[in-house]
């Protein structure tokens, strides 16, 4: 745990205050209240978190639970699912990502779970929001993720036969652009 | 029946006051300057050369990958007896117009203002059989504004 | 066994011959310069120029289209069914042409003057929707079968208000010797020479109107070849020669009907002074008539167009409602209102009032019927539940 | 049980129609499977993927210039919003402070834009509803229109490629306001012929109220957005609600509407051109003379570590970009929120009961960009 602020000496007490500081600007308080009975976290370290909402970690085996809590009309009233997605951080495992958006408080958070690279599997959010449907579609296709509980696992927009390749891994990278320029190319020297 | 009879008389409006089509190939409606079609190579009629170094700046900055590059020592240049100033000068160039995507970026990194975009019809009418002929070279490049047929516009 | 044309006695069956391939001859150019004028009409209505790249102001488009028509492959789908598919444009096709002989255009200039000449007009009119559907079922093809099925409903449900309107004309036509009632077309044309029967009758005109645009199917009616539903419906299959068969069918029948209505409703070559023109200068006065006839055809076909650049598309559903629920019951109306009238003799501005009237409660009914949403009339059946593409 | 038979004769079999890829009428190469019982939808199985090119991947190799022209690509009826989103990402992301001229101009050309883009959704829907062309015609007319602004503003007229991380390419044409005046002009000409050809239309009614209509709820748990959100009633304007730019500093409504339905969404957009000519009127008296970029900015721009989601109110909803950088000067991971991809997942839910016919109807209304659904 380290700051970018190379001028402050990194120990822990001041780490801690910088975390104290940033997280009484946002509504964390409120979302721990939300989430009471989660192992939640919020991100505070400055190289992850983001700039404007509030970033939240849960393993990945609470999430469902975490969302339920808070679309909780009662609660937070998290009822709009914005997106739904996923970040290969490689050895480290993929990230899914949700971001939440209450349209009657208009607050934003982000909840984050870290999935490990041996076992990409989270429970479908489908139960909470239809709308996670074709996110959850996309976020399997892509990096290979699978949510338990899905409806309708299918691809959505690569063939639907095309389930053994994650083209949103950074194991896959981009095909090389095949170069044509100048094959084949009569160039004359006095042309100009 | 109101919305019906509105919905006519707004037809019969239209009907009144007449075409608005333009007639393309027939008649070419005037581009702005700022036009971007594709990109191509300026002439420097002082030194009677290529104001391009081959510096290899835009094919770095472009996003497609659409250009190749090639220098070369200037013969031309002032230390070898000629009257230009420019010791690196443009070899070979290549542009792939087929992968281009007009996004003007390569204008913009030019140290040399020396590739700017083609703003006439010219740019926009080019179609071939074969995408091959879409592969752009030096001479196809530098010929439009050395003819003067460019209306030279440099984004800064 | 001899027939007389232009005054020459000729051979009964040349004589028909004659008329017959005048009448194609004559129709299939005016099918074809319709087809132009729709095109220049409609692009002048969207701010458009229409076709200009065939002859001067793009007159030889339709030839041009003909030409490329006749030069196409006729294709049959694999599975179609040969004989339906076909045959099914010849049977849009013939019976429109058929109808062209009861047609009064001038003063006695008719292919054949017939005693039953609207009864005549309205039984072969209907036939070609036998023809659609043929097309839809012979297509094998999805599309076309639904627009088929779309087409039979709109063609049937139709056929009733827009006859039941012309009957209602054919009721109060009045002929010499205090007769009432003619079924002749050249009676009915003649006998408007001082006041049109849209005068006396503008329900049913109407009626008659809408009517028309539906069996024509014609926008706001289209709905058996809706480009953006069911992609051209029962022509979805056919190419070349046997599509451009329906197409000028399609255009016949709108020339036919423009042409009926204008005789029965607008005065033909009769109103105005139709006959004191020909009375003066026999010459003048048929050139005269034909002029009339034109200019009422004319005006029908032009509104025609304007509907169609104007208006959106129905559904199925209200198109069938509008139909049964709405135009049938007060054509209905309008003849028993003319048989009240007739029978105990009253004064015929009580037709004038009684059809103003039943205009007035079409308006109101149409006001109406749109303040109510509509209702899902559905329900899910979850046959493709969790299927994968089909 | 003579009756019993009888049905069992007439059993009845659900017909499949395939729409799409090649339809006239699903704006674009989308594919819809529908299970069709006489003229009624029972079911609707959508297919979307055709378009897809993995703009999010080829993004990830692109610095922060170079994906500002890919974002066109992502939204090309609605590119000036599309950009906006991404631009703003990178400068919150790196703390760029953007120039007060060029906030304006970006928020001048942001509404304009919104007007073509709603303009070729009335003119699409015209024809979906059945009109022959002439809405489309008039759309087109006005959207030509306001191309040529484009075009003599940025260089192109679709691609425009025109904002930048920090402000915009290259400084606005000197007659700017005239022309935007203009431009203004005409779109209120155009709003109203499209008033009177279609709004109050009674078979234009007849074919829209009631159509397709989704509950406030269910649009929300669909996560619609967007004016086919706001017909439902619901008043999330992100403009209003998550500001950015100067929105905050122009008075505008957010129109609502009540039943949800087809008629409502087209209202909705139409009432929403108006509000558009009323912001880009008053942006208009606010641009001042300034710079358009900030006085130092690198060459090569670089963000610190860090991620941000950030969301704008693009013509069809919001459209999020989810940037995460892991330093340097491309994105790690870069997300694009499809507003029409949500959108389009509640047809299912509006079509299923309809008739054939509305089922084009409610497609249309959510003025689907397939290019964004698929990026």
């Amino acid at each position: 745990m380290t700051t970018e602020d190379g001028a402050a000496a990194p120990d822990g007490a001041s780490v801690a205050d910088a975390a104290r500081d940033y997280l009484a600007g946002t509504i964390w308080a409120q979302v721990d209240e939300a989430l009471s009975g989660i192992t939640a976290t919020p991100v505070t370290d400055e190289a992850e978190r983001s700039v404007i909402d509030l970033i939240v970690r849960v393993p990945p085996r609470e999430v469902v639970a975490a969302l339920r809590a808070l679309r909780n009309p009662e609660g937070m009233n998290f009822d709009y699912l914005r997106s739904l997605t996923a970040v290969d951080l490689e050895e480290e495992g993929v990230d899914v990502v949700y971001h939440l958006y209450s349209v009657e408080t208009k607050h934003n958070v982000t909840i984050k779970s870290r999935l490990p690279v041996d076992r990409l599997v989270v429970d479908s959010a489908t139960a909470v929001w239809r709308a996670a449907n074709w996110y959850e579609r996309e976020v399997g296709e892509m990096f290979g993720v699978r949510f338990d509980g899905h409806p309708d696992p299918r691809n959505l927009l690569l063939p639907e036969e095309m389930t053994d390749f994650f083209p949103l891994r950074k194991s896959h990278p981009l095909a090389e652009i095949e170069v044509l320029q100048g094959e084949g190319i009569a160039y004359e020297e006095g042309e100009l | 029946m109101r919305g019906i009879v509105r919905a006519m008389a707004t037809t019969l409006g239209t009907f009144v006051r007449g075409p608005v089509t333009r007639e393309y190939p027939e008649r070419h409606r005037p581009i702005p300057q700022r036009d971007r079609a594709f990109p191509l190579l300026l002439w420097d009629f002082d030194t009677d050369e290529p104001f391009c170094t081959g510096c290899h700046a835009c094919e770095r900055a472009c996003p497609v990958e659409c250009m190749t590059v090639l220098m070369k020592d200037n013969p031309a240049h002032t230390s070898l007896g000629g009257t230009s100033k420019r010791r690196k000068i443009i070899d070979k160039f290549w542009i792939d117009y087929a992968r281009c995507m007009r996004c003007n970026i390569c204008v913009e990194v030019c140290n040399f203002d020396a590739i700017a975009m083609n703003n006439t019809w010219s740019g926009h009418e080019i179609s071939v059989y074969d995408r091959a002929d879409l592969v752009m070279d030096l001479p196809q490049l530098l010929a439009q504004h050395k003819a003067g047929a460019i209306d030279e516009w440099v984004a800064p | 066994m001899n027939g007389e044309i232009f005054g020459f006695e000729i051979n009964i069956w040349l004589d028909a011959l004659a008329r017959l391939g005048l009448a194609v001859g004559l129709m299939t150019v005016a099918a074809m310069a319709l087809i132009y004028l729709e095109r220049k009409v409609i692009a002048r209505f969207q701010q458009r120029l229409g076709p200009t790249r065939t002859g001067p102001a793009g007159i030889l488009q339709s030839p041009a289209d003909a030409l490329k028509l006749l030069g196409k492959e006729d294709l049959r789908p694999k599975n179609a069914d040969p004989w339906v598919f076909e045959l099914a444009p010849y049977f849009v096709f013939v019976p429109i042409f058929l109808v062209f002989v009861a047609i009064p255009f001038a003063f006695g200039w008719q292919i054949r003057i017939l005693e039953l000449g609207l009864l005549y007009v309205l039984a072969v009119s209907s036939i070609n929707i036998v023809g659609w559907v043929m097309a839809g079922w012979g297509s094998d093809n999805r599309y076309a079968m639904l627009g088929a099925l779309r087409a039979a409903a709109q063609g049937i449900s139709y056929e009733l208000p827009l006859v039941i309107a012309l009957v209602a004309v054919a009721m109060v036509v009045s002929l010499p010797g205090d007769v009432r009632g003619s079924l002749n077309l050249g009676e009915i044309v003649t006998e408007q020479g001082h006041i049109p029967y849209i005068v006396w009758q503008p329900l049913a005109f109407v009626i008659f109107y809408v009517a028309m645009l539906a069996e024509l199917n014609r926008t706001p009616f289209d709905i058996p070849v809706g480009e953006s539903e069911v992609v051209g419906g029962p022509f979805v299959e056919y190419s070349g020669i046997r599509w451009s068969m329906f197409f000028l069918g399609e255009y016949t029948a709108l020339l036919l009907l423009s042409l009926l209505g204008a005789a029965v409703f607008l005065g033909g070559w009769a109103w105005p002074l139709g006959e004191t023109v020909a009375e003066q200068n026999e010459i003048l006065g048929v050139l005269y008539q034909f002029g009339l006839t034109a200019a009422k055809t004319g005006f029908l076909i032009f509104t025609v167009f304007w509907v169609r650049a104007t208006m959106p598309r129905m559904r199925v559903d209200q198109l069938m409602a509008f139909s049964w629920k709405v135009l049938l019951p007060l054509s209905f109306a309008q003849i028993l209102a003319n048989g009240l009238v007739l029978v105990y003799g009253w004064p015929d501005v009580l037709l004038l009032l009684a059809s103003g009237a039943g205009l007035v409660l079409l308006a109101v009914i149409i006001d109406r019927a749109v303040k109510r949403p509509a209702e899902r009339p559905g329900r899910p059946s979850g046959a493709l539940e969790g299927e994968a593409a089909t | 049980m003579v009756a019993n038979t009888h049905e069992q004769e007439f059993e009845t079999q659900e017909l499949l129609i395939n729409m799409g890829p090649q339809h006239p009428s699903t704006h674009g190469v989308f594919r819809m499977v529908l299970g069709v019982d006489g003229e009624v939808v029972t079911d609707v199985v959508p297919h979307i993927g055709y378009m897809h090119r993995g703009a999010e991947k080829l993004c990830e190799t692109m610095d922060f210039r170079q994906g500002v022209g890919y974002m066109d690509r992502t939204e090309y009826l609605a590119n000036f919003n599309a950009e906006l989103s991404y631009v703003l990402a990178v400068e919150k992301l790196a703390g760029i402070e953007v120039p007060e001229r060029a906030q304006w101009v970006r928020m001048i050309l942001c509404e304009l834009n919104r007007l073509s883009s709603h303009f070729m959704f009335t003119g699409a829907f015209g024809t979906d509803v059945g009109v022959f062309g002439t809405a489309f015609v008039y759309s087109f007319r006005e959207r030509e229109v306001l191309l040529d602004l484009f075009e003599e503003i940025t260089g192109d007229r679709l691609m425009y490629a025109y904002f930048r991380p920090g402000g915009l390419a290259w400084e606005v044409p000197d007659n700017f306001e005239s022309r935007v005046h203009e431009v203004l002009l005409s779109a209120e000409r155009g709003i109203r012929d499209m008033d009177g050809l279609l709004t109050q239309n009674e078979i234009f009614l007849a074919r829209t109220k009631g159509v397709g209509a989704i509950s406030a709820a269910d649009a929300i748990d669909w996560g619609m957005s967007g004016p086919s959100l706001r017909a439902s009633g619901v008043p999330l304007d992100l403009r209003r609600d998550d500001p950015y730019l100067y929105y905050p500093q122009v008075k505008f409504d957010v129109i609502t509407g009540e039943a949800g339905d087809v008629f409502d969404r087209y209202h909705v957009r139409l009432k929403e051109m108006r509000e558009s000519v009323r912001i880009i009127e008053q942006c208009m008296e606010r641009l001042a003379d300034g710079p358009i970029l900030p006085e130092r900015l690198p060459r090569m721009l670089r963000t610190p570590p860090g991620e941000i989601y950030e969301r704008t109110e693009a013509p069809r909803g919001e459209y999020g970009i989810y940037l995460v950088s892991q330093g340097g000067n491309r994105p790690y991971r870069l997300k694009i929120r499809s507003a029409c991809l949500s959108n389009l997942q509640a047809l299912r839910d509006m079509t299923i009961g309809h008739y054939v016919a509305d089922a084009v109807v409610i497609l249309g209304s959510i003025d689907i960009v397939l290019c964004e659904v698929d990026r």
